[in-house]
């Protein structure tokens, strides 16, 4: 498996003059890998577009942050505003894509990121806009959890974070379309085989043969 | 038209049980010193309402009055930066109202803006159903969410003029909705400079909703301030 | 009666620091007699606060107008924005005072300034808003029509701009507080009587004895 | 990102029977080039959504369309300033639709913002109530009304970058809003000008809300045309 494989074929759905929003982690990490040439335009919801690495220490500037509201850089182009303005350009579809993680994905496109009954409590922070508003939903997760069960689920187990809203699965083994009837397998990571990919996913594959390997570098 | 007064003047408007206001976002463009004055203070039994909790790993912003046990309602979209508080939710110590962040923002602004409601999508088919009224517009679900307000909001900018004006620099983020939405509003500057110096294009909140201006840390301390907080947690 | 004395007598309730939206004709008249000392903001709801004079000729600027479209300056200390916070201001009662004409008005504040079924129509622009959204709402307007009757009424007869707002009612002959249970004759004119205000006011005046003369110079 | 291109390209998205915003405010800050170029290409029954008809006497603004008889539908807040267009609706040439101007903006805002509905109290009381829902929150007695969108927005400011960023100078009115409200925009700008010569701050419309941009009247250009408007009606 190469190293960073998901970050790196997340960067393969980057479009020039694309708008996206990525979550923290490896969607964050696939910015890294965004190809020569093309122009990706990274939105941060507390109210910024176009923002670039971060500062050189002694050159950061306090008001100029993420969305975890640590140091980042604006590109020149770059927007600033309020988050009235950033959340009515997430929520009104203004913005091409959103990757982010999950915790579980179902065939139906629904997702659940934000809560473990009993255990995780954060509040949902902006994920429910971004999932809803979005053109274009990516999941970018580990096939499985750390115990080996299938985060592709048939119906999810875990509160909702938005429904019916996924476009596209990327884990560590395999790629999928999420389309209307179900999910459709797309690619497999080096080294892994369709019959694996059946036995770690609980959700039906409706394609189960045509999938192909892509070449990630 | 606003008034100048010193931080510790304008913590006096902030009571036990007043709701509370506060602008930034998890920790960034927060008015520092206001937060240190009300933690100084100890008014109790604070409903503060903001974006999310502070900075990753608690005791920054909000922070700061959930160490202090300052707070007995929290509303926001967001926890999980601050395990105190989460600590605090958990064992009923705080009561936690939840909205998705866009809405939160919607519900403020709509707070500000004397509209009667938040009409959205966002949270049909989850639990967030549980938290609104639903209703339909032409044959569509939607999601109904009453306004916020406070009794007093205290937001941060990067200047301001005699008469309230306030001019921001980089992320303004909830600030200027915060500053329409409470019966008190009180700003808190690096800097105040003379009136006119802020051209009229620059201004992001008119002083027409500005009650008090506090003279907060100059750019350069805050800067200072926010570096070492980053190189602190290795992200700078 | 003293030239001007509409705009001369609203002039009496600016306060210092006051924010406030002047409706066309003699209420933005009443800026010219802003009393020395006195800081009066000036709103205009297409988008800008604390405005001043109209321009020099070749001095003017195509986007800074008032809600006419006509030429206007900006004080030092003004503020521009779009028509999402300037109502957003109006309705959400940032603003102290309106004062506006009217057709009609009646004891229970209501005002009826916008539309003449079949002669009239103009649509309601800013007015409703402001009528809703300002602290205090001031009409201003001739005490009869041009045929002689009444303006101040019973019940308003023409379609209404806002139910229930109005606080002050200044005419040419007489100032009236409109309060919860009705009409209350606070000021005469120069040379007006009050038997002559209560033959010329078509709703109830609860203290017709209570007025005063006041000085407008 | 916005691509720049010439306003008769740009009169093409624009056909009939279209949906079409016009930014500005009665005359003011309107995109005199488009608007010139939609009243040649002859476009007809168009739904035309602008905050109020144009500069007093009318043939301005969307007068021009007016005198053209393109309008077959006028979306607004007020029409008083256009003796002609009010002869066309009384005729019943012009079907209007009118709400109050706060909730005209709000209702293109909410169209742009992903927002279900706009719930305001504003009409209550008057013949606004049978243009709109009745919803009751809290007790308390609104009404509802529906968001607007376009098929396309033209919109007017000051200067743009390629990436489609504007800056606004003075009122920037309506065009804000409804550069976010339509599935096309062009922006009308009176100079374009480097990537990064517009500073973060001062971008009013970030180019992610913009399709075209058009090149107008040079600002000096634009100030001569509004200065003989307001000198021939005495304004100035």
């Amino acid at each position: 498996m190469p190293k960073n494989y998901i970050a790196r074929r997340i960067a393969k759905e980057f479009k020039d003059g694309m708008y996206v929003n990525l979550g923290i982690g490896i969607p964050t990490e696939s910015a890294n890998y965004i190809p020569e040439g093309t122009r990706v335009f990274l939105q941060t919801e507390n109210g910024g577009l176009m923002f670039g690495p971060k500062p050189k220490r002694g050159e950061s500037n306090p008001d100029i942050a993420n969305a975890g509201a640590e140091p980042i850089t604006m590109l020149p182009g770059g927007a600033v505003f309020d988050v009235a303005t950033s959340f009515a350009m997430i929520r009104g579809g203004h913005i091409d894509m959103t990757v982010v993680g999950a915790l579980e994905v179902d065939e139906a496109g629904n997702i659940a990121s934000w809560k473990i009954p009993g255990k995780l409590l954060t509040g949902m922070g902006g994920a429910m806009d971004l999932l809803y508003g979005c053109k274009r939903v990516i999941v970018a997760m580990t096939h499985t959890d750390k115990h080996g069960n299938p985060k592709i689920r048939k119906k999810c187990t875990l509160p909702l974070t938005a429904a019916g809203v996924v476009d596209m699965i990327i884990t560590d083994k395999a790629v999928f379309r999420v389309d209307k009837d179900g999910l459709y397998l797309e690619e497999l990571a080096p080294g892994v085989t369709a019959a694996e990919i059946e036995q770690l996913t609980e959700g039906t594959i409706l394609n189960i043969i045509e999938w192909e390997h892509i070449e990630i570098t | 038209m606003a008034v100048q007064i010193t931080t510790a003047e304008a913590v006096k408007k902030i009571v036990d049980q007043s709701s509370v206001m506060i602008g930034g976002f998890l920790g960034a463009a927060v008015p520092l010193k206001m937060i240190d004055e009300i933690a100084a203070a100890g008014v109790k039994d604070l409903t503060v309402i903001s974006i999310g909790a502070g900075y990753r790993g608690g005791g920054v912003d909000v922070g700061k009055l959930v160490v202090n046990h300052q707070i007995i309602k929290y509303v926001t979209s967001h926890v999980g930066t601050d395990p105190n508080l989460i600590k605090q939710i958990v064992g009923e110590e705080v009561e936690l109202e939840l909205s998705p962040m866009g809405t939160f923002v919607e519900r403020v602004r709509a707070g500000g803006a004397g509209l009667g409601a938040v009409v959205t999508p966002v949270g049909m088919g989850t639990e967030v159903e549980a938290m609104a009224q639903k209703i339909t517009v032409d044959g569509k679900p939607y999601l109904l969410f009453k306004p916020i307000r406070a009794d007093v909001a205290v937001i941060k900018a990067y200047r301001a003029d005699p008469l309230g004006n306030l001019q921001y620099q980089g992320m303004s983020n909830t600030n200027p909705i915060m500053a329409t939405a409470a019966d008190i509003v009180i700003a808190e500057v690096d800097e105040i400079v003379e009136i006119g110096e802020i051209a009229c294009e620059q201004i992001g909140t008119p002083g027409i909703f500005v009650d008090y201006i506090v003279k907060g840390h100059s750019y350069e301390a805050r800067k200072v301030i926010y570096e070492e907080m980053w190189i602190a947690t290795n992200k700078l």
